[in-house]
Parts: C-alpha cells; sequence; structure tokens
C-alpha cells in the first residue's frame, strides 16, 4: 500500500445533475505536485473491518493549480461501494489519498490533438485542453453528453470554447456518435494523436472507427476507467492436490486448473459449465485451504472451507487434500 | 415428451423427417418430430444437416425458436451459438471466460436420401446408428406434400394397404393417387400423429396436381374417421 | 376441492389470487372464481367489505396487501407476507400492470425475472441491445434472517431508457427472492438518477405448469402516462411469454448438471439451490 | 396518420407492420387495452368506434375501423408499386377469401389467447382452439399446393395484404394452447413471412435479424 496523505474537502458542488465536483486540500496545507494532464490519483475509501477500497479518479486540475486536487464524480447509484459513498463526503470532512500515476499522459511528439470524451470521461480530457490551451497547442476537444445539463466543469471550457475549440455533442444514439466520430477520425494529420475516455461502450466505438479508418495505433490513447483492480492474491501460484482415496498426487501449474492437473493424471472429475457456476464438481476438502474462484457457494460455505469447487478454485497453501 | 419411445421395430431405426428442400443453406430452423422426440433440423452453409434434441442444453429454450448467425444456430433466449458439430461456440454474457469443452446438444444421427431428410432415433446407440440409411426404390421425382394425419402410423399403413399400395422398403408405399404413380414415406411423429410424405414419380400437370391433393385429403379424412372409431 | 399440492413450502406461504380489482362488484353469491394450486377458489367482499375466500366448503384465509389478494392456502402461514416499504414511500407512484397468464413453472417465471442476459435477445431495443451482451460480475447473498436472496452490484447498458430518450445508460439493478413464487426487482430511475424503481413480480400458480404473473410499479416518475408504463411491462412480458412458454420441461428441474448454468447466471443458480435446500417441488424437478 | 393501438394486440400488428413496410410516418396512440379496457369507455365509444375495438386507423379526419378493412385502405392509397393488394381482379378475389379467413383466426386462436393469457374466461376455449386448428387445417392444405406449384404467399406470387392478415395470430397461435406442428406448410410459410427483408416483429414474434429496429 503506498503512502497516503490525508486531504480536506474545502469546496464541494454538483456541476451536472448526477456529477459531484470536489476541490481536496492537503491538511498539512503544503502544495500537491504539480499535475501532469490524464494523470488519477488513488482514494482509500475505508470500510469498518475490511481492508480499504481503493479506487482511482482522474485529477482536473489546469497547470499551476497546486493549492488542492480538483475531481469530478459521477454518481453511480449503486456502484461498489466506490462513488456513491463519495457523494456523501461532506465540506469539511477529511479523506486520504495515495499516489498520483498518469496511465494517460498527452504525446511529446504529437503537433495537434483530437480529444474525445464521452460522459464522465471529460475529467483526464479536461486536465489535457487546460494544459494545451496554456501552451496554444494546436487540439480540438470533441465533448459527448446526454444533454446540455449534462456538460460538467463549464467555466474550465470557457477558452476553449472562446478559441472555437470545443465541440458538443448532445443526446446522440450509438448511430449519431459512430457517424460523428466517422468524420471525426478519417484521415489523421501527420503528427496527430486522439485521446479518448468514457463508458466502455464509447471507447469500443472509438477503437473500432479508427482501426476502420486506419488511423494509427501509436497515435490512439484511451483511459478505460475500469483498470483492472490488481487484487494482491490473484496472482496465481502453483500448489500441489493429493487424492486421499487414491492417493495419488499431482502438481497445478499456474494457469492451470486442478481438473485439468487431475485429468492428466489420468483422474477423471465429471464437470459441466466449468465456469464454477453448476455444482457438478463440488468435492470435499480434507485438508489445506481452498482458494475460491467458484459464484456458487454460499459465504458460509465459503469461509467452513470445507467445500470446492475444482474446475476453477485453487489453493491458498502449498498442499490441498481432497475428498476424491 | 422428449423422451424417444424405445425403438422396439428394429426396422423402423431411420425415418423420413422433412423434405430435404425445406432446409434452406444456413437459413431456417425447422422442427421435426421422430416418435415423440422433438428435433430441430438446420442446414449449414455447406450443406451439411444437423438434427439436435429441440432443447438448449443452457435453459431449455427450444432451439427451432432461434435463429442462424454466421452458420451457428443462435439460441434465442440469451444467444448462446452452436457450430455445426452442436459444441457451444459462444456465450454472449460471459465472452471473456473459457467455453464449457464438453457442453454439447444432443444430435442424432442424420442422412439424405430420395429427397428427403432421414434420422435415426436410436442417438448413442451404437448398434442402430450403424444401420446404413435406405437406399432409393420408388421413383421420387416430385415432391407433392407432408401430410400431418392424427392417427397412429399403424392405422395409416393399413389405410395405404386398403387403398392398393405396397410395401417396398422401409416406411415406404408405392401406389397411384388419383392416376398418378406416387410413393408415400411414413413418419411416426407420435404414438397419436403421423406425418405422410407424398411424392410423385414425375412432375404431374397442374389439374392432375390438385386431383391429387383432393385425394390426399380425402385419405386423411378416411384415416383419421378409422383411427376415432376405433378409439371412440 | 383441495389443493393439489403436497409441497409444504408453498402450502404454508402466501400466495397472491391477483389484485383487489378484480372483486369489484363481486358478492358470496356471485364471487371472483380463480385457481390457485389445482383448485377452483373463490373469492369476494362481504357486507363489510373484509375479503373472504374458500375452495369448496372449506374457507381460506386470506389478507390484503399492497392492492393485492394474498392467500395462505395451509392457513397456517410459515411468516408474515414479504415487506416491500417501497409501495408506501412519498414520492412513489403505484402503477398495477395487472397480470398475464404463462402456461409455465411459476418457478422458471420468477427466474427469468432475475435474469439480465437475455435483455438484448428477448428484449432487444427495448432492455438491450447486441453487441453490449456482457454481464458484468455481481454479487449474491442470501438474508437469513428474513430468508431473502438478493444480487446486488447489477447493471446492465440500456440502449432506450423512455421513448424520448436518445442515448442509453448503464442501468443499475438489484433484484430480491422474496419467495418461491414472488420477487421485486430495483432499478435506476431514468427521471430521478441516485433513486431506485421497485418492480414487483407477483407469481399466481394456477397448478405446476401454468401461472398468472402480475406486476406492480412503485415508480419515481409522474412523467410518463399510465398507458406507457403499463404498456412497457406488458411489451417485456409478452416478449418473454414465447420464450417462457417455449421452455422443456415446463416444471424447472433443481438438480446440476440437466441445465448448464454459465457465470451470470449465479443469481439463478443460487435460487435454485435455495429451492432444493428449503425441499420445493411444486412445479420443480427435484 | 394516427392509429389507436396496443403493443400485445395482433390486429394492431398488422397496420404498424404494414405502415412499416409502406414506411408511412404515423402517430401511435397507445390504448390502455389491459387492464383499464379503455376501449370500451364511453368515449372511446362515441368517437372512435362504436364496436370498441382497435385498431382504428385516423388519416387526417378519415376514420377507419377493423384491421383488414385499414390494410385494404392503406394499399390501395399508397402502395405505389400494386405490389401489396394488385388490381389484377382474380387475385384480389384470392385475396379476399384470406381477408376473410384472418377474422376466423382472430374469433378463434386470437380469443384462444385472450383467454389464455389476459384472463377472457367468457370464451369457449375448446370450442376455439378446435376452430384454429380447423382453420389451419386449410391454410395448411392450401399452402401445400402453393408450394407444390413453386409459391410462397397466400395468393399471387410475392407477399400481400391477405399474408399479412393471417400472419400475426397464426405466429401467436401457441399462446392460445394451439400449436402448429402438424403442418408443415403452414410452418414454412410462416417462416417465410418473418424472412422478408425490414421485417419487424411485435412482443411474442422476434425478428431474425437482431439489428433492425
Amino acid at each position: 500500500m503506498s503512502a497516503t496523505r490525508p486531504f480536506v474537502v474545502r469546496r464541494k458542488w454538483m456541476t451536472t445533475p448526477d456529477v459531484a465536483a470536489f476541490e481536496l486540500a492537503p491538511a498539512d496545507d503544503l502544495a500537491v505536485p504539480e499535475i501532469e494532464p490524464g494523470a488519477h490519483v488513488e482514494f482509500m475509501i475505508e470500510r469498518a473491518g475490511q481492508p480499504p477500497l481503493v479506487r482511482h479518479y482522474s485529477l482536473c486540475n489546469a497547470p499551476g493549480e497546486r493549492d488542492a486536487f480538483v475531481f469530478g464524480i459521477k454518481l453511480e447509484p449503486q456502484s461498489r461501494g466506490g462513488s456513491s459513498w463519495i457523494h456523501t463526503l461532506e465540506t469539511g470532512q477529511t479523506v486520504k489519498l495515495g499516489a498520483v500515476r498518469n496511465l494517460f499522459p498527452l504525446s511529446q511528439s504529437a503537433r495537434r490533438h483530437l480529444l474525445l470524451a464521452g460522459g464522465i470521461g471529460i475529467t483526464p480530457v479536461l486536465a489535457m485542453a487546460q494544459a494545451l490551451e496554456a501552451n496554444s497547442a494546436e487540439y480540438q476537444l470533441h465533448y459527448f453528453v446526454r444533454g446540455e445539463e449534462h456538460v460538467a466543469f463549464r467555466e474550465r471550457l470557457e477558452r476553449a470554447q472562446a478559441q472555437g475549440r470545443l465541440h458538443v455533442h448532445t443526446g446522440l444514439d450509438a448511430a449519431g456518435v459512430r457517424a460523428v466520430l466517422a468524420d471525426l477520425l478519417d484521415g489523421p494529420a501527420a503528427g496527430e494523436h486522439a485521446y479518448c475516455c468514457g463508458p466502455g461502450f464509447f471507447m469500443d466505438t472509438v477503437d473500432e472507427v479508427a482501426q476502420a479508418k486506419h488511423w494509427p495505433e501509436e497515435g490512439l490513447h484511451f483511459e478505460r476507467f475500469q483498470a483492472a483492480p490488481v487484487a494482491a492474491d490473484a496472482i496465481d501460484d502453483a500448489f500441489e492436490v493429493e487424492l486421499s482415496r487414491s492417493g495419488t498426487r499431482c502438481r497445478v501449474e499456474v494457469g492451470q486448473t486442478i481438473i485439468q492437473a487431475m485429468a492428466a493424471a489420468g483422474c477423471e472429475v465429471i464437470t459441466s459449465c466449468e465456469q464454477g457456476v453448476c455444482g457438478t464438481c463440488l468435492t470435499n476438502v480434507i485438508s489445506g485451504t481452498p482458494d475460491h474462484r467458484d459464484a456458487y457457494l454460499s459465504k458460509a460455505e465459503r469461509e467452513a472451507g470445507k467445500l470446492i469447487l475444482p474446475c476453477v478454485s485453487r489453493s491458498k497453501a502449498p498442499l490441498l487434500i481432497l475428498d476424491l | 415428451m422428449n423422451s424417444p419411445i424405445g425403438v422396439e421395430m428394429q426396422s423402423q431405426i431411420w425415418q423420413p423427417v422433412l423434405p430435404s428442400h425445406y432446409l434452406r443453406a444456413s437459413k431456417n430452423i425447422v422442427a421435426g418430430f421422430l416418435q415423440g422426440q422433438e428435433l430441430a433440423l438446420w442446414r449449414s452453409e455447406a450443406g451439411a444437416v444437423q438434427a439436435w434434441e429441440n432443447r438448449c442444453p443452457h435453459r431449455g429454450t427450444r432451439l427451432t425458436i432461434g435463429r442462424i448467425l454466421n452458420d451457428q444456430l443462435s439460441c434465442a433466449y440469451h444467444g448462446w451459438e452452436f457450430d455445426t458439430r452442436g459444441g457451444c461456440t459462444a456465450i454472449p454474457a460471459n465472452p471473456s471466460l473459457p467455453l464449457p469443452k464438453q457442453l454439447r446438444v444432443k444430435s442424432f444421427p442424420v442422412a439424405e436420401a430420395d429427397g428427403m431428410v432421414w434420422v435415426s432415433a436410436a442417438a448413442g446407440n451404437a448398434a442402430a446408428s450403424q444401420a446404413l440409411p435406405p437406399t432409393s426404390t420408388g421413383a421420387l421425382a416430385f415432391f407433392c406434400r407432408s401430410l400431418g394425419i392424427r392417427a397412429p402410423m399403424g392405422d395409416v399403413a393399413t389405410e395405404l394397404n386398403a387403398q392398393g399400395f405396397k410395401a417396398t422398403g422401409a416406411q415406404t408405399w408405392e401406389g397411384t393417387l388419383a392416376g398418378q404413380a406416387a410413393t408415400v414415406l411414413l413418419n411416426e411423429a407420435t404414438s397419436l400423429r403421423t406425418f405422410a410424405h407424398v411424392w410423385l414419380s414425375e412432375e404431374p400437370a397442374a389439374a392432375a396436381l390438385s386431383d391429387v391433393l383432393a385425394k390426399c385429403r380425402l385419405f386423411r379424412r378416411d384415416v383419421e374417421a378409422r383411427a376415432s372409431s376405433r378409439s371412440s | 376441492m383441495t389443493f393439489q399440492c403436497s409441497d409444504k413450502t408453498i402450502l404454508d406461504d402466501w400466495l397472491t389470487v391477483g389484485p383487489l380489482t378484480r372483486t369489484e362488484g363481486k358478492t358470496e353469491a356471485l364471487p371472483y372464481r380463480t385457481q390457485l394450486l389445482g383448485a377452483e377458489v373463490e373469492v369476494w367482499k362481504d357486507v363489510g367489505g373484509k375479503l373472504a375466500a374458500r375452495t369448496g366448503q372449506r374457507s381460506l384465509l386470506i389478507q390484503e396487501c399492497y392492492g393485492y389478494m394474498w392467500i395462505c392456502p395451509s392457513g397456517a402461514p410459515r411468516k408474515d407476507l414479504f415487506a416491500l416499504p417501497e409501495y408506501s414511500q412519498p414520492g412513489r407512484r403505484i402503477v398495477d400492470c395487472e397480470g398475464i397468464g404463462v402456461a409455465v413453472s411459476g418457478l422458471r417465471m420468477v427466474e427469468n425475472f432475475l435474469d439480465m442476459g437475455h435483455f438484448p435477445y428477448v428484449h432487444a431495443h427495448y432492455l438491450g441491445e447486441v453487441p453490449q451482451t456482457e454481464v458484468a460480475t455481481y454479487d449474491v447473498s442470501v438474508d437469513e434472517t428474513a430468508d431473502e436472496i438478493w444480487a446486488t452490484n447489477c447493471r446492465f447498458f440500456q440502449p432506450k431508457t423512455s421513448k424520448s430518450a436518445t442515448t442509453g445508460l448503464d442501468v443499475q439493478y438489484r433484484y430480491r427472492v422474496v419467495q418461491p413464487m414472488g420477487a421485486v426487482l430495483y432499478k435506476t430511475a431514468f427521471p430521478r438518477p441516485g433513486e431506485m424503481d421497485a418492480i414487483g413480480l407477483f407469481v399466481q400458480p394456477h397448478d405446476e405448469e401454468s401461472i398468472t404473473a402480475y406486476c406492480l410499479l412503485a415508480y419515481y416518475d409522474d412523467v410518463s402516462t399510465e398507458t406507457d408504463l403499463v404498456g412497457f411491462q406488458h411489451t417485456i412480458f409478452g416478449q418473454d411469454k414465447p420464450i417462457l412458454e417455449n421452455q422443456v420441461p415446463k416444471k424447472m428441474p433443481l438438480r446440476p448438471g440437466i441445465e448448464v448454468p454459465t457465470r451470470c447466471d449465479a443469481m439463478s443458480v443460487a435460487f435454485r439451490r435455495w429451492l432444493a435446500s428449503r425441499g420445493t417441488t411444486y412445479g420443480a424437478i427435484a | 396518420m394516427k392509429l389507436y393501438d396496443y403493443e400485445l394486440s395482433g390486429n394492431c400488428y398488422k397496420i404498424r407492420f404494414f405502415l412499416h413496410m409502406l414506411g408511412l410516418p404515423y402517430e401511435r396512440h397507445s390504448v390502455n387495452f389491459f387492464p383499464a379496457r379503455e376501449h370500451k369507455l364511453d368515449s372511446f365509444l362515441s368517437d372512435v368506434n362504436p364496436l370498441g375495438q382497435i385498431p382504428v386507423l385516423e388519416d387526417d379526419g378519415f376514420q377507419l375501423r377493423d384491421a383488414q378493412a385499414i390494410l385494404v385502405y392503406l394499399a390501395s392509397r399508397y402502395d405505389r408499386d400494386r405490389t401489396w393488394y394488385p388490381d389484377d381482379p382474380r387475385l384480389r378475389g384470392e385475396i379476399q377469401i384470406w381477408l376473410a379467413t384472418a377474422d376466423e383466426i382472430t374469433r378463434t386462436a386470437s380469443a384462444a389467447r385472450l383467454h389464455d393469457s389476459l384472463g377472457y374466461t367468457q370464451f369457449d376455449i375448446k370450442a376455439c382452439r378446435a376452430g384454429a386448428h380447423a382453420v389451419f387445417r386449410v391454410m395448411d392444405d392450401h399452402l401445400a399446393e402453393r408450394q407444390a406449384s413453386g409459391q410462397q404467399w397466400l395468393a399471387g406470387s410475392h407477399p400481400t395484404i391477405a399474408d399479412i392478415a393471417c400472419f400475426p395470430y397464426t405466429a401467436l397461435s401457441a399462446e392460445g394452447g394451439i400449436t402448429v406442428d402438424e403442418y408443415p406448410a403452414l410452418r414454412q410459410w410462416l417462416w417465410n413471412f418473418r424472412s422478408q427483408p425490414r421485417f419487424v416483429g411485435m412482443a411474442g414474434i422476434m425478428a431474425l435479424e437482431l439489428t433492425n429496429q
């Protein structure tokens, strides 16, 4: 867990009906680091009796804005314990922030920039626009929203609008979005780079259209919000399985399932869905702690550790003895 | 409803389920009926016919209400796709998960002969599936129609014999209908319903065709009368 | 006429026989007649306006709740009727879409109601659309005390959220099984993001293979007309009907292996395991 | 153009389908058919249709009830290519047979569906089902003859309003407990109807294409 630093909510306002904007100032009143456009910061969401949940939110800071971090967070009514908690944050409350990282930087070699934002995807793209505007670089910002009232941080887009570089597309359906993108991505100029951030299907559409229009691979950059959270224990490691009835023992390599390892050792187990859902391969655990990857066992059964679905689940201990 | 009655009469392993031209390559799915077993039949782009149990292994949905998408059968409920071998090739709701390799639609031995699609009721029964599909016996040049008859196959056979038809092969009778040389192939759909697939030895003139079809309707009426008088 | 059912978990439950509106103008002499668990049931309001019901000569335990009528066939209910606080929450609009008959087991009807994987196919352009077919992983939990099952953190992309809408939305869902023949669905309230609309599915089992599925809305929507709200639900039910009536066999197999689930069926797997563990047999193949 | 319509009505779907095939824009006025039975209210009986039935079409002041009548009107007025209701007298005669048969299908198969799905217990379900099987057998016999002569449609050499009139309640017959298993030619016709380019279905009748609107 990287070092965390306490911040205080200095200001909170609704920049659109379902996007809350925050200014978070460091509790120790020291300046925040210079923000590279496209960067995000880790939010530590405290949960009673459980490890904190880590969520990444893009920073909307303009160049030189170092007294506070600025965020825009869309309210997901029932998100995975992330944004709904954040919307209960009030001014004056403290929250712990972690490392600042940038997986979505502006290309240094680019001579022209095409910024594509879908809905809440505006946050990192906004930081880029403000930086490019400050350096009077050559760029265009195309912002796709459901309706006028959904344009976020209007006050930070005023200069881009004045220069005629802001193009807001409201209320287009999937086909309408595709048509606009087909026009924008048609024939990239030399040294032109495109940056895209938004919901999954929006980014997939940009990807499809860009490929169809032969946009160079290295000139197309995405900020995928659903960055797969790196759960420490998701890295598999090999282990041994012993079948108590036959006494045979076999090694389950990384990327191999218990069923496959056993089949290789000549022991067939009846499976059906092979996705850890149907329960056909349900097996008793004699000893060892199973690493459950199924969607079948109840919480109690999981915690008891006496049952396992060998088609997907693994072992936390080097040896797992099964009633087979 | 879906369990085959069992194959008592060895000679009826193969039955004519529907005319070959009913199945258009990679286009439609047609229901077939064989001794109580409901079938879903379709033809691949390459022309091969599949005869499957009419039930998706996921949630039991009839495959006949699905559609053919890029030469695979796509189930109407969740869009699971099955290739010509009956293997599951797509689960749209979980595209990134490995597909269950052993998941198979139950398929029946199928062959095409005499312009008909023949299916063996003995799925998986090794002995039966060895039985060679029937070779052409009667002259089957012109398909007239499939006649749905609300009577057991036995009653239809009895009526065919009564009207001078002769049994000349597995499920096959030959005789004349309204003066035209005809071959009738019987398909025991269920214990109470039979399909009679009527062929003529040559293409008839329009008037002759209409007479033959009228005769078929009368034949159906006579069989159904015989069946209902016996049962009531 | 006795109930053709030996499944105690069903006999001791509260089963609906439809909305109260079905007894308007009905009397003991001219009652509302309907079928429940294979028996003819008669329901009426007595002079005092109190609900009464009987099958043959035997009077039945009946109560009125959420604008619906609920009968406990055995007369010895295992627990109170499930709670539906949304029904009386201020600001919510209650719309009864009444019931549509479906020739299938009530258990399959409830399982269909809990499933998102079919949206892009059965409800194409209404609740989902190809190619956005992936069902994101969600959480399933059993509430032991209330004996209910929950699916939470569910979401699915819906191309059209209302007649006038032009862009799609990632709709949030929560599913709650309240009894073998009943469930409640919560989904994003389009006119008021951040709030969740509630849809109740109450199933009346006429017999093991035919039911009437009633649908009750508790919406934060005072924009749409009642005709449009009811019309939309009837469209959804109308689209599900041929699918449900083409499921073979009509009763739902509970043993693993007969029907093979995939990961997004986690809620349906939990539902089937829950039914098997409670000993449910009515409308099921053990 | 305004259509008094209800999503689950097969008769209304005939008109929605034909307006779509003709590419005619129209206002879809939804009627709360069930449970409110808006089509039986006095205002509806006096202003829209004295028989209390839908669909009803209003075309700049001209009001017309009865699905088959509306099909004839729309084809005669708006089908410039004259394919859906050709002028040829013999063909018109043949089409009229099936427009009448469509009413018979409504009286039997659709009634069975209303009984089973919307609780219209006043219908004699046994008689409805027997009647539907009688009609379907007539259609299967007719289509068998047509198909033997290389034709796919009820009349003529391409789809007409005869096919539109008979299609919906035949396709929905299973919802009234009536299967068409024993009518092979009829089943081919049902699939052919759904295979028309630009086909759109309704709740309970699926389009074969996944993408079209």
